[in-house]
């Protein structure tokens, strides 16, 4: 029986009891996924969200919609094998800092390199939660954890540098604390056709907590983020009375009148790469939103589409032919 | 009909029952294509056929090198063979190098064809040599027939259009050309082979032709045998079509057969490695029967891939050699946590470690049973021949699918590129094992986790309205599925599973004991090892010896009957090229026989003289 | 000293020789440092001991839940212990779920002290329950004591500057005081401990001793008990200087320790994973020992730049858990090759798969033996408790380092996070084992795979002058270690790693039998079984059975002289937390024993009377 | 015995016979290699290369240095481990597009975002050569292999952007064939501390013969690259007289007269990506040389240094306290 009506959020919420730590950020991204698959039009036995292991990777165990909770780092390779053999589904992937940079970043590079159609929820936290508490591939450097009691000496990646330099075909960021970001963040991930990776800076209350407030909490957000909106006008502040420009290879602050337009889908990802490096800048506002949008042939597509054309040109193959073809003899 | 004079014709004609030609030359000089044309053709005669390829590593090593040697052995037969012989009757060596690598192992007395072209000082001092070894001894004891075929073919191809190095590549076909006046095999159907393969570059196919036909009409050459042999075709064979196939082929073959006898198409994951790469180079080329392949990042994406293709509702499988295999453990043990159907081959090579990439070995059985974390059953099968990997790959597919486990299947590289003659199978009679797919709720809700008969779980395409749920590595509940970490309930699931995997028993037939049903000796293998046990049983029952043989396609869990089987012998031989893995498994089985373990760990199938003296030592002859 | 009033005075005071107590409550109400601080005072007052803490699979489990219960056994007692005992003596549950979670372990007539002011409507639904477990029945046939806990300690800390949600943070401090009186315990090590933790939070500080004295002095609680209870000190302990110590601790030292013992550092390459994270945790924290230790990206790199370490002459260590041990297969068998000293830590956790993360299990040995492709052997170590730990890391160190291979030691969750007191080891008595490292080229020159008496190759420091070198996964000549492809050289090398692999039974004694030599029934261990084992096989000796055992450290190789032992019993009992998996081993090894294997899978320890009754059932009593 | 005199060339070649195909560009790169590095003023014996697998994963076996082949794709895990443990040693990673990038990308992507101070010469033929002939992860789409028959549909990565995405320090591309500004690169990142990545465009002759050809034939090479020289204005064309300028986010090709200087060392990456992305145009030149050379806290300075830190404020540990510490008993 095809599902009719529209989805509620609530058709999404599984009937297994959510286990985050009171106070997760993981909550709310939960809540925002839900309430956005439920607009999509999609029906929920054609969702599929896989994980890997980590907190976040809980997340496909409270969806009401198909699920698998794999292995660590592993998401982005089953799903691909699930794309590529159903591309029907529309398949989601949770992942953490740990989970998807640290032991799968491998996985994540190639499904983004590949352009898989699947949409990565990539839910970072500085460091790996359900371990309790080491610093991962995104912390900053100096974090005391158990692991590094002196502080970390690990440079950090930066998730959308890394995904431009697998040449992503949409990137974004956003904050877990932002509700209507992360929502309209969400939507244009589900749009976009081709792998899209969501940054999502996600509060640990337990082992970092507090990590991005200097940049995300509610009362400096305005002034210390910019939200790159393509075909928009790069603007922040509170009163989005300042905005960027580029020059050369620089990037400088601006007044609002002066500020270059925003373009995701240029042909080239240097824009977005070179937006993505003031986060190394304290200075500047931190960008968040959609660095890169782009069409770009899709490996799913590509892969079926020659199963297709060899049908079509050799006919469906038969398992008679399977054996009889080549050189051949006969014994009476 | 191409133009041979009969010049042999007043030599002797000589019949024998089987004879071993070994072509051995410089990797660039096409001894893999003239071997390969030799059997075609001789298995177009209607002889029983066994080959051995043997190749450097390197893909080019340096010419004239001996670590650039490339060797294509081929026995063909008028009787039932299962081997390509321990010791070529005739050998063709290209150049000193291929000469000296390949010499110690001709039959006393043998012949030896040396291509004098090529062995100036600097051929010899490219081999690593000190003297020339066709003057300093190394050949006494043989019987050598000195030819010029560098010099032949420019001859036979004076005036061609070719390059002068083009001329040069067609000596293999002079070669061939030669070998079949001297086997009085017609040369049709490599010329056929030629003009097809060179239809774009008929100036090609026209060079090599005349080289192949100069070589058999080379009457001054013929001159230096004493007779010409003749091999008749073999009576014995079943009756049916044929072809000529190797391990690797059949394998592919057998995945898309046996899914489609599932009723499923082939996701096949995959990432390059010797001896294994061709299934999937093969299943690539499939796709119009549906198959989806994916090259993969690495082993573990491989497997994770197929494990999603299966969870889709395809038949994932996955091919790799021992360094991936050990890659692949811990996503084996998530596909036993899912229970989802898939197919794991592993083609095993030398090892430890990279190990000898080329050449063969037996050694990853217990890594296959053993090889991951925590209880977590696997069954095993293994291919016992080129042609046995067919059936082997359909029953690993029939077994996934019904009892919604991986499998896997071992073969070796002796039978990943060795290749035999294939009796094609009937269609209509291969058995059919349609996989069920759960698409609506029963009675009382849909439970993930409940089990049929033979204690398989639900299979459900996502996509399916209303049955929506989660899986995942973490321990579950039985029925529901849903996440538990009770400690009966983990108890329970961890012997449901072995359960499950220990029934697989229950649809597997006790292996047939060749020869009397009891004797002294019973010679048990499993694996590629098939060949050289069979030739040498059969020749220790010929000289009266009490020796049967059995050999295991499952491994894991061992067939039902073994214990009473072995119980009629007095002891049991199992050759293998390890250190003893089967006979390890078994004593852990089996307390009460003698299990003879009989080890060889040269990267190379056991000569059935070495177990015939192996078996002679036991028996005290 | 602190002021306690002597309330329980007038109440008899009963001697035990051993008490086993249980504190279980929400995650959230630090069960697991009350648990803690009442083991210290135990030891301090000389009580042999030993603890068990279980906790969740989640960080935070939503507060009051079943799956949020996180518990602490500890057993102390007056003369030697080897488990946390079967059961709880006394449970302390603070609330509906730790009461309905822990109540079926209690045992029968225990006394059960239940926190009045957790067991609300609110509470019992939180729980997941329908009706009040303090009403229901469920506590019938147990001794209950009720305290509303909350309302106690709000009390008690009247007029504190504590928010009232800290104040209810005290809780567990209140509680503890309680048992302190039960148990007539002193405060003082608890104060000096909560002075010195919170050190800069003397409000804190304060708080907790205040609600730790209203505890033990609670005079209307203390009528509601029938006796105060003692423990006397164990007087069997060998003299010495002791801690208590974890088995992650213990092992965390011994890499440390068996490195100076050999004369070098430890250099650690790891990947976070549970059970096994806290090692590389410690072993961060040793930098001034010289420790390097690196979080690496994953188990593959982690167990690489481990090996990288070693062959740049530190000791190379990779600490993981199951599916991280699955993972490291293909870099072990590189190891194998290279014939490297390195050092393979898993503790292992339930699975397969991810399992039961948080959960103990023993299903990993089959893995570690076998779970590479190809002949690829490595020794086998198995700690027993958590201070075994110790010893068996110095062990690993040695082999490792004396015949130049990697080695895996296996440890569970059980001793990982369990405790015992350790008695600390005189340093000068240690044995040491220094590395040899080459330095200059021998008569004759350099042969990076010439061996010495114990087949062990020379380690030689990249940096030193003249003697470079290249060393790798392919196959190696003999000697030189050149790459060679020569099947008889492989033949040869392999079953040289393997002698060499089997020759460290030349160095490990055979495993002593406690009890008679011979006799019915022998129980044979390894790894975390041993306390239960110990403890079982002392009560059937007690009951005049004819049983005794015998425990192994090194499971591969297996020591010498097992045969002859086992030989002398009519009976052979393997208690193992997995199917079977030593059963198995010591089958396909000796073949004329009755080996009776007895399976628990289910993530938890063997319970004393298990073993007990499965004795009985063997000797038919 | 410490070698005293300078090093040729020939003292680095090591006795064992070099088993590439005749023709094979490793040839020139492992002569170039040796050339380079003869002249570092390093003893051989504190050289130490490293490799995956591959036909250029062979290269150790021809260096009379230290040396491991190790296990497919892991060669960073392996110099990072030597490295941390002995910083003195001066240590090569030889990998191939297949070992560096398919099963080694992600340890490729941390060795370069720690920056470890090892350099890494990946050999770029765009092709598996030793399993003879699959595509790899730089195929160009729709190549032809044993694996591809239709043609590859997976989207190839660019390796300098990979690189930058993952933060590198320095990113350099060269080609077999162009023998002199090889050995200047090879000498450039010998010169940098901290991890070094050289793409190297090496031809393949038998699985994927010419696949350069079109930039990087001799006859062809001044037109269709530029090398990127730090400090020198961007020009190329057989006598200079074209030039690249950087125009807000374009690049564009201007006289050489107006052509901007190229800088590697900005703070930020974008620039560096910038150029990267050139390689998607079939009308601009392909960049090589230098792309980027920062300075950055090199991972392995930073691990020692905390184990100094930790010796001089606790002491060297010794066994004794290692035992004897926290809450002890005596039992007499
Ligand atoms: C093969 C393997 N290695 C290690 C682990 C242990 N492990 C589980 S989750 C995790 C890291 C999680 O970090 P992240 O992905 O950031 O997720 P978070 O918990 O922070 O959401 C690790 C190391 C594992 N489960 N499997
Ligand atoms: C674990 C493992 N998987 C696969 C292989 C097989 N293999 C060896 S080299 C190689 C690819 C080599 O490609 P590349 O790195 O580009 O090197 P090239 O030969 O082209 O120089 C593969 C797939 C292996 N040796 N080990
Ligand atoms: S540990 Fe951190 S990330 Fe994990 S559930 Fe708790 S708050 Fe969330
Ligand atoms: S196969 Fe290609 S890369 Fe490998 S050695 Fe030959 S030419 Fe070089
Ligand atoms: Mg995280
Ligand atoms: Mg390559």
């Amino acid at each position: 029986m095809a599902e009719t009506q529209a989805l509620t959020k609530k058709d999404l919420k599984s009937d297994q009891d959510v286990r985050w730590c009171p106070g997760c950020g993981d909550y709310s991204i939960l809540n925002s996924v839900q309430g956005v698959l439920a607009g999509l039009g999609i029906p929920r036995h054609n969702m599929l969200f896989v994980s890997g292991i980590g907190c976040s990777s809980r997340f496909p165990y409270y969806m009401n919609t198909y699920g698998m909770h794999s292995i660590h780092g592993r998401a982005p390779a089953f799903a691909t094998g699930i794309k590529l053999a159903n591309p029907e589904l529309s398949v989601w992937i949770a992942t953490g800092d740990g989970d998807g940079l640290s032991i799968g970043g491998n996985h994540l590079a190639h499904i983004l390199r590949r352009n898989v159609d699947v949409k990565i929820l990539l839910f970072n936290n500085e460091i790996y939660g359900l371990t309790k508490g080491q610093y991962s591939p995104t912390s900053k450097i100096g974090l005391k954890t158990k692991t590094s009691p002196m502080g970390s000496v690990d440079r950090p990646f930066n998730p959308v540098a890394f995904a431009l330099g697998c040449g992503a075909t949409f990137v974004a960021r956003t904050i877990d604390t932002h509700l209507k970001h992360m929502e309209a963040t969400l939507a244009a991930a589900a749009a976009h056709k081709g792998s899209a990776l969501i940054e999502i800076y996600q509060n640990c209350v337990i082992f970092n907590d507090g990590t991005f407030d200097a940049i995300a909490d509610k009362t400096v957000r305005d002034d210390k983020t910019i939200d790159l909106e393509p075909g928009k006008p790069m603007l922040y502040g509170k009163t989005r009375d300042r905005g960027l420009k580029v020059e050369g290879f620089d990037v400088r602050m601006v007044p609002a009148a002066s500020a270059d337009t925003w373009k995701a889908d240029t042909s080239s990802a240097g824009p977005a790469f070179v937006m993505s490096q003031l986060d190394g800048d304290p200075t500047m506002p931190r960008p968040i939103g959609i660095f890169r949008s782009v069409a770009a042939p899709i490996f799913n597509d590509g892969v079926n589409a020659q199963v297709r054309d060899a049908i079509a040109k050799k006919g469906p193959g038969k398992l008679r032919d399977l054996f009889y073809n080549g050189d051949m003899w006969q014994v009476t | 009909m191409t133009q041979t004079r009969n010049v042999g014709a007043e030599l002797p004609s000589q019949q024998f029952e089987n004879v071993v030609i070994r072509f051995a030359g410089d990797s660039g000089d096409g001894m893999q294509i003239t071997g390969s044309q030799f059997t075609h053709t001789a298995a177009l005669l209607g002889n029983d056929l066994a080959t051995f390829p043997d190749f450097p590593a390197e893909i080019r090593a340096p010419a004239g090198t001996q670590p650039g040697v490339s060797g294509f052995q081929v026995r063909f037969s008028s009787s039932d063979i299962h081997t390509p012989g321990d010791r070529p009757d005739v050998l063709v060596a290209m150049n000193p190098a291929a000469l000296i690598v390949n010499i110690k192992d001709l039959a006393p007395g043998g012949i030896v064809i040396v291509n004098t072209g090529q062995f100036t000082e600097r051929d010899v001092a490219k081999a690593g040599l000190k003297s020339n070894p066709m003057t300093d001894g190394t050949l006494s004891g043989y019987r050598k027939i000195e030819i010029d075929i560098n010099d032949r073919v420019k001859r036979a191809l004076e005036g061609s259009p070719l390059s002068p190095k083009d001329v040069q590549r067609c000596k293999n076909f002079y070669t061939l050309g030669l070998m079949y006046w001297l086997y009085s095999r017609p040369l049709d159907p490599t010329v056929a082979w030629l003009k097809d393969k060179f239809s774009k570059k008929p100036e090609l196919a026209e060079a090599n032709i005349k080289a192949l036909t100069a070589g058999f009409n080379a009457g001054d050459i013929q001159e230096l045998f004493q007779a010409r042999y003749e091999v008749a075709p073999c009576t014995t064979m079943a009756p049916g079509t044929y072809k000529n196939i190797t391990g690797n082929e059949a394998l592919a073959i057998g995945l898309v057969a046996g899914a489609e006898l599932a009723g499923l198409k082939v996701f096949i994951g995959s990432y390059p490695i010797t001896p294994a790469s061709s299934i999937l180079e093969q299943l690539a080329s499939y796709k119009n029967y549906g198959v989806i392949s994916f090259q993969a990042e690495d082993e573990i994406a491989a497997i994770c891939s197929a494990i999603g293709g299966s969870y889709t509702g395809h038949l994932g499988v996955t091919t790799t050699s021992g360094p991936g295999m050990a890659l692949k453990g811990e996503a084996m043990g998530l596909a036993v946590s899912l229970e989802l159907p898939l197919v794991i081959v592993d083609v095993q090579r030398g090892g430890p470690s990279t190990g000898l990439p080329t050449k063969t070995e037996q050694a990853d059985l217990l890594q296959a049973i053993f090889g991951r974390n925590s209880e977590a059953p696997i069954p095993v099968l293994a291919a016992s021949t080129p042609s046995d990997a067919f059936e082997c790959a359909v029953e690993a597919c029939r077994i996934a699918v019904q009892y919604m486990t991986p499998v896997i299947l071992l073969s070796d590289g002796y039978i990943a590129n060795g290749a035999e003659p294939w009796r094609l199978p009937d269609v209509d009679k291969l058995p059919r094992f349609p996989a069920k797919f759960t698409t609506v709720a029963p009675e009382g809700g849909f439970l993930p986790y409940a089990r049929d008969e033979k204690r398989a779980r639900p299979w459900v395409k996502p996509g399916t309205p209303g049955l929506e749920h989660r899986i995942g590595g973490l321990e579950k509940a039985h029925l529901t599925g849903h996440i538990s970490y009770d400690p009966e309930n983990h108890d329970f699931m961890v012997r449901m599973r072995a359960a499950k995997v220990a029934g697989v028993r229950d649809t597997i037939p006790t292996p047939a004991v060749v020869g009397e049903p009891q004797g002294d000796l019973l010679v048990l293998g499993w694996g590629s090892t098939y060949g050289s046990i069979a030739s040498a049983v059969e020749i220790a029952r010929h000289k009266g010896q009490k020796v049967s043989r059995m050999h295991l396609r499952h491994v894991w869990p061992l067939p039902a009957g073994l214990d009473e089987i072995f119980s009629r012998f007095k002891a049991i031989l199992i050759p293998e090229m390890n250190l003893g893995q089967l006979a390890r498994l078994l004593r852990s089985e089996y307390q009460r026989h003698d299990f003879i373990s009989y080890s060889k760990v040269q990267g190379l199938p056991f000569k059935t003289f070495e177990l015939n003296n192996k078996i002679d030592a036991i028996l005290g002859k």
